[in-house]
């Protein structure tokens, strides 16, 4: 019921780790597949070489179901990762590599490497809210964010997936841009540039003073992302942000998702919450008298 | 994030502090919380006092260690947590092998297991005398305490796997804890598991969110999370993590193996 | 303890009644400030001429402290509302006309008329979130926004504020262009594009499909966006969205912020929501050591 | 927003239906719900069964309550609420007068009454006898029915508060229940006040959020809420009230003055 393909990459079902969300080991994707349920899991955003990130406090809990992060893209660059995706891909399930970079020639570097260590597709960061000014750009022009997308598509034999920061004037325009440049698919969206400060102090709490916000706040927010960029692109849109229960994804494919991303739904239910999820959109598509979840995607527009 | 305020230090040794805060707890001995200094950074510490007024008992060395001993008597400090799981106290008779500040989460165990009757021993280690941490407290709660050092300057000479193995070929326990470097919990592990003693190991991993959701602390075999499903395993579950006594990632996640694995 | 003043409007709180929250008649306004306790008053945002707004649902609420609302600009346009304005300064606080406009003509006459009916200051609703194309995108553009600003300041000699979306890549160039037009403070933020899809119609919720989001799940956006601006401008800054407890205006003020505003957080709080944060706001203040509420604006930078 | 199914669908006159839902609710006589037709508009409506299965009763009057008259069992409305302070029940002999549409918050109110063991006059009034609401409902829960119509075609000829003034210069109640057209409640607010009888007023103000935070519900004198401090008003606090019976706001917030205002 739950079976689904984006760009002709299968899914047991819609529901895909996020990036960034226990990405960081092999055995730690590998056991979100077969215990936690995922259809797919994107791996952390690599780069070219190891990176450290920001100073703690990297993650602070709001109150109200969000979480503002600034982990500043630690990773141990790409070619130490090539064992990890080996492991990851025990779990059988495709494994999506993301990758960020701070030129366009670090993009293609670390997506060809990626794909030669059999990653199913790459999907590219194209913005992350808490890495100063170098990078953080790409996602906010329309004219980079197709350049980056271009320059890799030419460069890798897979899928390349666009992931969009909703942290623009349209998010419809670079999604646009992105099809434009030959992405096959596009997420939407990443964590939103916010901040916290503590009373007591004074003081921000984040080693990196601003970071991204995600979790079910910014799901609304999310959601009407999805709805205007399905309404305007024809490859696939995987929605991401603030998914926590069966009706959230359902939200998301009515919005126009094909796909689901979950990543911070992981605090509050669990490394499982694949499996809940999935039986809870069982349930809804049963009650609705669909058939196979394909049939609802999109249907609110 | 809270904040409070350091209501007392105490000076344990050359580089080692304990810093009693004015947040009450009520904590499980093995829990951590997240220490933040503000503008500077946070890191996990283990709960040295776990009930009443937390305590943490922490060796400057780095950055941030060092600049928690500068702080003085009212400073602020911002606290999440408590975090990860703690040590289960089983039977009666506890084993508690610590090296280093491995010590203070062993130490708020005794506390525990003392006032529930448990019978408690202690092999306690460090370098030379002044480096041991925690005898007195340990020693006035009523626990039999073993100490070593490297130099011999008080107790054994040698180090905490050398007591270990002497005791258990006299004694027996119905639970084995440990806590300190791990090349000396790895040793621990394997006396104890011949002596069939089960063991519970407090691991250390770099920790970033404390709250299971980055995967920065990961390990390899089980992928399960050091914050969450750890700090505090047991031996039948550290046996299937793979990298255990053998590498750690560090900040980026890169692997750093272990320089003295012998 | 918590006296101050924006642009030489003296108010007893820093916290002020937001745009559109019961701000559609004058005895509700009046009614904000004497029983609720507001510090200043923000009319319904009003035009030319009588508009209804959107079809309902206008409004949904989020689970997660969130409201996502699309009146639509419903107001009985600006000459009606000069008996209103005359009930609401009987409140005894500054009242603020909330402006919006379909063109820089619209803008003006609203501005010039309110000036004429006695409020205190005009600020300008430069982005809707749910209007359609007409005039929403004004705040999406540094040029457009620098230019109604301008007309409106060269209009009228109260003081003009810009109020400004986060819907956009940078919110701090569209500060610095109302800056440069002349405005005298900045109200930063309004509701962010939002979306709520019922699954089990899979039909849109809200009349005019997208609105805007509002409430204690935006605050860590508008939180940063007040810091990025106060970081940036000279002219104060008036900090807005999802402000509900002292604790979140105190944040607001260390992040920059001379004034905030509270709209949703009636919902949860009730009228007396001022009276309410004030005294929690007093309660900080005095537990860190502070004597008036001055001093803790911008510590955090 | 709920989704929920009609139940069932009762045809009350010609263009009055009630329709009840398969939600079940536990609300207040005079509360009200939202009620959403997907993609067509949401509108405020007073329970008429505020117990179990909840129902509402429409005149089909506009776009709205026209698309409801077309809708059949087992399709989906969206439902927010119940919403907004209902009537409270004081003493043991009531009167309710009720106009029109006015005559579903009443009836709930009834069905509370009769099951609290209260005496229940109703004054029911119409254009025609084929327009009287629940006449039989009220009738077999053991309620005493006046009626009325314009025409004469039932009951008394004339208006509900013709057949008031009657009845109160014979009978003492203890509270007076009102809902319908305002001009109508403006004059049972007189009439009752005259024979010391306190009376509760169930206002209608145009509702776009139903829960206190837009603003449109609201009335002139007081700042008040019709959706939240209303819709059902104690004399005494309608009396405050400067634009009862003068004017209200439509959509926009521009003042409509009641027509037959005397
Ligand atoms: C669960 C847990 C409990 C701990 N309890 C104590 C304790 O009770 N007392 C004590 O003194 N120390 C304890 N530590 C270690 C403590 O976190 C480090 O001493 C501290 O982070 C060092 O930071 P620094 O900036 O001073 O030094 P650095 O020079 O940055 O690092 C010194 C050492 O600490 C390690 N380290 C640095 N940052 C982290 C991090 N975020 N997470 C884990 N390790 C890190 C480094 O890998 C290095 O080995 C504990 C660690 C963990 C994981
Ligand atoms: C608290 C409350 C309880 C009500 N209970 C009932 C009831 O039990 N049965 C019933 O038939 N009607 C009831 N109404 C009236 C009902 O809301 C209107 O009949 C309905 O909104 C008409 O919508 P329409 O699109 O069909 O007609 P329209 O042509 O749009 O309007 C017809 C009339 O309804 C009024 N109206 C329209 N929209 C609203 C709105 N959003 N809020 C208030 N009034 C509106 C208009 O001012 C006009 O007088 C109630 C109204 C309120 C405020
Ligand atoms: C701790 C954390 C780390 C993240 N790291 C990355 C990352 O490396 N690359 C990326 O594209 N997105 C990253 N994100 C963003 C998520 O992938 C996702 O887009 C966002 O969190 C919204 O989804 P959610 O609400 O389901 O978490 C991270 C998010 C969190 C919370
Ligand atoms: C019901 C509602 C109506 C609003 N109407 C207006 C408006 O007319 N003009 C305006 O500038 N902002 C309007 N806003 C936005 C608020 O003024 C405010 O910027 C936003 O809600 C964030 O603040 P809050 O979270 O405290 O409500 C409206 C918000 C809500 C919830
Ligand atoms: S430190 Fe983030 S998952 Fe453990
Ligand atoms: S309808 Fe919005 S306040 Fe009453």
């Amino acid at each position: 019921m739950l079976k689904t393909e984006i760009s002709s990459i299968k899914l047991k079902t819609p529901l895909i780790l996020a990036s960034g969300i226990l990405g960081t080991a092999g055995t730690s994707l590998k056991r979100i597949v077969t215990m936690g349920g995922a259809g797919a899991i994107v791996t952390k955003s690599l780069g070219i070489s190891p990176r450290s990130g920001h100073k703690s406090p990297t993650i602070v809990k709001e109150e109200k179901g969000g979480l503002i992060s600034a982990i500043g893209l630690a990773n141990p660059g790409y070619e130490n990762f090539k064992d990890e995706i080996e492991i990851a891909k025990q779990g059988g399930a495709p494994v999506i590599g993301s990758v960020y970079g701070f030129s366009f020639r670090e993009y293609i570097e670390v997506a060809q490497g990626l794909e030669d260590y059999g990653v199913a597709a790459v999907e590219l960061n194209l913005s992350y809210p808490n890495v100063g000014k170098t990078g953080a750009f790409y996602g906010k022009h329309k004219e980079l964010s197709f350049e980056v997308v271009k320059a890799v598509k030419e460069s890798v034999g897979i899928p390349v997936i666009a992931k969009l920061t909703a942290n623009v004037s349209d998010i419809v325009t670079v999604a646009k841009s992105c099809e434009d440049a030959g992405c096959d698919a596009i997420t939407a969206i990443t964590a939103l540039e916010a901040m916290k400060i503590n009373v007591d102090t004074g003081r921000p709490v984040l080693g990196n003073k601003v970071g991204g916000l995600s979790g079910p706040c910014i799901k609304p927010i999310a959601v009407r992302c999805v709805y205007e960029i399905a309404k305007e692109v024809d490859v696939p849109v995987i929605g991401c942000g603030g998914a926590t229960t069966g009706e959230d994804a359902v939200e998301f494919m009515m919005a126009g998702a094909s796909a689901v991303q979950i990543g911070t739904g992981i605090l509050t239910r669990g490394i499982t919450i694949f499996k809940k999820v999935s039986k809870e959109m069982e349930e809804i598509l049963k009650r609705g008298g669909y058939k196979n979840v394909g049939e609802i995607i999109g249907i609110a527009h | 994030m809270r904040v409070t305020r350091i209501k007392e230090i105490r000076k344990e040794t050359e580089r080692i502090k304990t810093y009693i805060l004015e947040e009450k707890v009520d904590a499980i001995p093995g829990q951590f919380v997240m220490v933040w200094i503000p503008d500077v950074d946070e890191k996990p510490l283990s709960l040295s006092y776990h009930k009443g007024n937390m305590g943490i008992t922490v060796l400057a060395q780095g950055p941030f260690t060092n600049k928690l001993a500068e702080l003085r008597v009212g400073d602020k400090v911002g606290i999440r947590g408590p975090f990860g799981r703690g040590f289960k106290i089983v039977g009666d008779s506890l084993l508690l092998v610590g090296g280093g500040v491995g010590v203070p989460p062993l130490a708020a165990l005794a506390d525990e297991a003392i006032q529930n009757g448990k019978k408690v021993t202690a092999i306690v280690g460090a370098i030379t005398k002044s480096e041991l941490l925690f005898v007195d407290r340990l020693e006035n709660i009523g626990v039999r305490v073993l100490t070593c050092t490297d130099d011999g300057t008080c107790g054994t000479k040698g180090f905490t796997t050398d007591v270990l193995r002497d005791i258990l070929k006299k004694e027996k326990f119905d639970q084995c804890y440990t806590c300190g470097p791990e090349i000396m919990m790895l040793k621990v592990l394997y006396e104890a598991k011949k002596k069939g003693i089960p063991t519970q190991i407090s691991m250390e991993r770099y920790i970033k969110c404390g709250i299971g959701i980055c995967g920065h602390c990961i390990v390899d075999g089980t992928g399960q999370r050091v914050c969450k499903e750890g700090p505090v395993f047991r031996d039948v579950d550290v046996e299937k993590i793979s990298e255990f006594g053998k590498y750690h990632r560090d900040a980026s996640g890169t692997k750093i193996y272990f320089r003295n694995r012998k």
